[in-house]
């Protein structure tokens, strides 16, 4: 049991590291929030910069626009990239998912063309599964997609697409056959996101961002060859997806746990430092064995998958008690800070009202990927093998299925 | 014993529900919010005609000399329909205060403007007692989040004298030694301003009794009172949260029906009738201005405290990813649940109170 | 909105109050723990007592052995007599179970011979509806009562009944028609706890007591005069049986937090005084609100009573909240005990070991009369209006009902 | 970074496990706890010649001379099985603090009867420096809850001496001035016993380490220790609790299928899993003697005990009434769970320790 690096992964580790110091900005050089459009090109400029180094997708072939390396390279990237204030992170979603879908089901030729750009950025990609009436239950989507020679006519509405505004592409779960079981009725493609018949509306969030979007398809076209995998194969293809989706959320979900440490070591309520108040002590304690027990949960993880495993369900376990954590900080701090602690202004709040934003975001990280309960099942099914509940839907064709109010 | 509220109480109640349901619909919430109006002033006018600002006041200044269980029950509508008014600011605080803390002169000479609605008050009593001073009987200083003061025309601000004494000082907000910006705030449709006095001129509260005194009975009414405020809005997450969840479907059946959101929804109701007994209680200890006051305040505002915020809270996550959305009303609710619990000093504060007058009862 | 008695309450009140003043065992005169057939024979002799003074089931008509009076007197009844040291809740689940079962069931002839003698304690009566696989599944049970001419013939076994080893009779629901919906195949009847084919079996606990009892019934034959209600008629019979406890129970179950208040109020870690400490406070408070808000449940469900009301699915909230803060209160006193919290001997553990018995005993409190997952069941169907979780063993015969390895 | 056992520390878990599901099933613990024997011989006889508590014992001592983390697999399996053995008393915590605290001329003496388990020792630190007294090498006073204090050959004391320093003795239990007496507790099958010393001899351990760090430095390492016995526990109580919930059937389903269950058994496997994830990385600043240790060993142990609390409570709740009887295993977990928390000072205590390191750090 170490946390030593392999010779090999500390001549890497040396290397990234002499790169990110003369190419990365430092964080003290942060020049606090940008807006949305900004903040979308200066990761483009980041993603473009580390794909001409060489270090984009480490763990994807070469001529895919990786580095031919493993998953183990990309943690020890993510690492050491963390010291410094870049948006490492930002197209994500695309990359970590729409990517393992082309690698899996496009043509060779597709792959040739599509990956190494998204790769460097160059082009953006959004993944659009969620649905208005098709939350928790991925699998009851309605958006159809109707064979038309060989063309696809797309119709309907995705929900919750993160960055759909700034994308080129995105991979879609469409409903195929409404006639047979909701699970085999399902067909995934990807489609040209500036092309005619769709268009993306960006979503007003609780605390005033706009991170999502709408994406509504009104007779939209794709070529059959835009499609990912077998008619009727979509929902196997889906699980591969989020499957993938794990390891590149696990250990990046925030908890709140670092602005609450500096919260307590800093305030002082009535001239008494609050690090000496025994309430406070009993949360900070409970959150830190928390906080301490997601990222070394998340070091088990990585050494399994060094190991050559795939990330289990117990990922899940990070996101649940990250999420709710990161809420019931915010609210303590506020809560802590009496009569003053709903002013949001970030001149007069502390750590630049972090709290009092947490407090509004905090909310939709529990439901972003998967809510508390969804989470739950997941564990439950997955990691202990519990019995599934009994199924209102088994044996439904989707068209069959109690739907209330819900317009189809 | 009878531990509930007459039929009479009821009555003013299901009043003011049908009004509020009429006049106050979220529609009314947001457009405060949105516009940064600070307050709905129709909706003031329709409450202050209602005669609601009055019903505490005794009627020999103009008031309907009712008990504060009337108010308690006007106290949980509001609270249910997140009226954006200053009823808090003006009502529960700066009207007690007065009722409190001025002399028979001065109650004579200002609460009659206070009852019908021509002056709308606040009171600036937070942070350190040194934020103001008072010299000469002008004031200079600053006072943070102090709830409607952007629209109150007069405030009533703790300071402290030359001789290092607390006190309470009326201040006329359009004084010319006075400014005020807003702050923003996590609930704008309960809003907050900054005040700074520069030799602005006060009147000095003149009752017999002491600042930090008449401070502990006002803030113990006024937790009651919230307490009701708190319970309204819980009354309205768990409704919203049942009928959300019982018209959408999931895998085929009602989300209401599984286990999951119908023990979510349990837990808030559960946290919701303890908020609401205890809020009872401290409606009986005020009205009866029982020596019990002290502690069953305490407990009523901890208790709907935890409360609102499990419900409100849980009530966006029943919601799914709708409730994150500006347009679904969760938000509404659980910023105001923040605003609530912020007032009079947070929970922490609160539970400290409690624990005291529990070990000395 | 007052807590004053009406003049006719007062003065029922201070006639008590005087009879108990002369007839009751203050409570400094405690002789500590009685074994079991001690405190039974000492509740026997107390309701007795009382029987005769006129005040037993003072909500109960005269010709029954009650004293027609209110289930407001009875509430009086109970405040007082919590002043003093007396079994006065000894017989409850008979008396407050049994009786109304009888009461609505029974003949006018068995109604005058039985329900004198329970009202005094004379004969006791126990409840028999849980069964080795029918727990939170009430419904499911499985004991059989076959007629047999005008007699039946029960066969089976009973579980978690209390008192059973001390019960002259109880009322027993069984299973006369497999071949139907479970809910309709149930009948309800009485038995002599002392006839030939039933025998009782005392349960040890976790925590070393035998409160409660298995029953077991090998062709126990029962006259039809003892069928309390229509055959198939039991589920609705049980139902106003548990409705009429309700009252019994609420305001009853202990929560732990009286004996919490002391140990805050005496106890010392390293020379200080834990009250002093905000983590204990914080607790306490936490307790504290649930405390009183339990009580003050209590008395707004009492005055809806008092005003002609039944008292609804809301008193599951007291014995949710109560059952969970009681153990949680227990561990928690234990753990600021440090290393000899787990000492259980009295005369050297706080208040003669009160939490370190808490401990052991509080886990059957969640889960007697219905575990917190049923309360809160009921809380969601019986008292929000929602909807059921779809039943598997809906439209089924209940010798159909899927049942796994369990015996039949 | 290799954030995992090694496969030959794998291999010795599979031992013990295999091992423990032989000689050590309920019917065990239940036999030392049903005729008050304070331990299983048998089963501690197997242990020893295994050489387990050996394992970190010097060779030169007659150990095996092998790294912490071979203890902590094993601690895992002991607590999956409850074995009803003095090894917390005697390996963890007294061998430790003579490998800590005694001069290297006392190790080589002591150590090697406690390598062959053929002396058991238990330690006596908890309660007051003032307890026990220490005149002329001669002890008096009383000790409280000693872990397995019945069986024990010698026990290390914390005792204050004439000039009222701390130290540490070492006192043999046969000597004639000392008594012990069983104390009723909530594990019986990891006894307690107060000892009563009146003039015992003692010889003070030697070590260059004051005593007050040495028991820091032992509580540390037992911290981590005990935490995998934690986790093995709580691995016990999830396995059970799933397979009572499949086998039983309510409602025409299995229970295990109803999501108050499925998320009931969700938390106690979160809760076991960051407890297990923070006891490893104990393992590792353990086995690295790292300065990370301090606030590794308080996190892990502080996980543990709320993990094994949960776990074993709801353990007991998913049973239904059955978890209650005592015939049922469900209750032998609870009361280890109790027992466990409450060995070094506790919860709130621990948690206290941690936020001190953490701030530190």
């Amino acid at each position: 049991m170490d946390f030593k690096d392999s010779p090999e992964q500390a001549e890497f580790r040396a290397e990234i590291r002499c790169w990110l110091q003369s190419n990365a900005r430092a964080k003290s050089a942060s020049g606090g929030r940008k807006d949305q459009s900004e903040a979308y090109e200066d990761a483009k400029a980041w993603y473009k910069k580390v794909a001409d180094a060489g270090y984009a997708c480490l763990n994807w072939p070469k001529q895919y626009g990786g580095a031919g390396l493993t998953d183990i390279h990309k943690v020890i990237w993510s690492q050491e990239v963390s010291n410094y204030d870049e948006p490492d992170a930002y197209f994500v979603i695309g990359i970590g998912n729409c990517g393992p879908a082309l690698m899996h089901f496009a043509t060779e030729e597709q792959k040739q063309h599509l990956l190494p750009p998204m790769a460097s950025a160059e082009t953006v990609w959004c993944q659009m599964f969620s649905e208005p009436s098709a939350g928790s239950d991925v699998a009851g989507l309605r958006t159809t997609a109707v064979a038309d020679g060989d063309k696809w006519l797309i119709n309907g509405q995705k929900i919750w697409t993160s960055g759909a505004q700034h994308s080129d592409y995105g991979v879609i779960l469409c409903r195929t056959d409404p006639t047979i079981s909701k699970y085999r009725g399902m067909t995934m493609f990807f489609i040209d996101m500036r092309q005619a018949g769709v268009e993306v509306k960006p979503i007003k969030q609780m605390d005033g961002g706009s991170h999502f979007n709408e994406v509504f398809f009104n007779n939209a076209v794709i070529p059959d060859a835009y499609r990912l995998g077998d008619v009727g194969g979509g929902w196997g293809a889906a699980l591969l997806v989020l499957m993938n989706e794990r390891l590149a959320i696990a250990g990046v979900q925030p908890d709140g746990f670092p602005e609450f440490l500096s919260l307590v070591k800093t305030l002082h309520i009535d001239g008494e430092p609050i690090s000496a108040n025994p309430a406070v002590r009993e949360h900070l304690a409970e959150w830190y064995y928390k906080h301490a027990g997601i990222k070394a949960s998340t070091n088990r993880m990585l050494t399994a998958v060094a190991k050559g495993g795939m990330p289990g369900a117990e990922a899940a376990l990070g996101k649940l008690v990250g999420a709710v954590m990161n809420q019931d900080i915010a609210n303590y701090a506020i809560q802590l800070m009496g009569d003053t602690g709903s002013i949001s202004e970030p001149e007069f709040a502390q750590q630049q009202a972090h709290f009092q934003k947490t407090v509004l975001f905090s909310p939709g990280i529990r439901l972003a990927g998967g809510t508390d309960e969804v989470m739950r099942n997941v564990i439950a099914e997955q990691v202990l093998g519990l019995p599934q509940e009994p199924r209102a839907d088994k044996g439904l064709a989707f068209n069959e299925i109690p739907s209330g109010n819900q317009s189809r | 014993m009878n531990f509930d509220f007459s039929e009479d109480q009821k009555n003013i109640q299901e009043q003011a529900r049908g009004m509020l349901a009429k006049e106050c619909s979220s529609a009314t919430v947001r457009r405060v919010i949105d516009k940064g109006e600070y307050y709905d002033n129709a909706l003031w006018r329709q409450i202050v005609q209602l005669g609601w600002p009055a019903t505490t006041i005794a009627e020999e200044h103009g008031g309907l000399g009712l008990s504060y269980l009337e108010l308690c029950v006007i106290a949980t509508e509001l609270g249910r329909s997140l009226a954006p008014t200053p009823f808090i600011a003006s009502v529960y605080l700066s009207t007690e205060l007065i009722k409190t803390a001025a002399s028979s002169q001065q109650q004579a000479e200002w609460l009659p403007s206070l009852a019908c609605g021509d002056v709308i008050s606040t009171v600036a009593v937070n942070g350190s007692p040194r934020d103001c001073l008072v010299k000469n009987m002008q004031i200079s200083g600053n006072k943070s989040a102090v709830l409607h003061g952007m629209i109150a025309n007069q405030v009533i601000v703790s300071a402290t004298n030359e001789r290092d004494e607390l006190g309470l000082y009326l201040v006329n907000l359009g004084d010319s030694g006075v400014s005020r910006k807003v702050q923003n705030s996590l609930d704008p449709s309960l809003p907050r301003a900054e005040l700074s006095f520069s030799n602005a001129n006060v009147v000095a509260l003149g009752g017999d009794i002491s600042a930090e005194k008449a401070l502990s009975v006002v803030f113990d009414r006024a937790a009651v009172l919230l307490a009701f405020e708190q319970v309204g809005g819980c009354e309205a997450t768990i409704e919203m949260a049942k009928a959300y969840t019982s018209d959408r479907y999931a895998f085929g059946r009602q989300v209401a029906s599984f286990q999951a959101i119908k023990h979510k929804l349990a837990d808030m109701f559960v946290a919701k009738e303890l908020a609401k007994s205890n809020a009872y209680y401290g409606a009986w200890a005020l009205s009866a201005d029982a020596p019990e006051l002290a502690l069953a305040a305490a407990t009523a505002r901890v208790s709907a405290i935890d409360a609102y915020y499990l419900c409100s809270k849980e009530n966006i996550q029943a919601h799914g990813g709708m409730g994150f959305t500006w347009e679904f009303d969760c938000h509404l609710y659980y910023r105001r649940a923040q605003a609530l619990s912020t007032l009079l000093g947070g929970n922490p504060y609160w539970k400290s109170l409690l624990v005291d007058r529990l070990l000395a009862a």
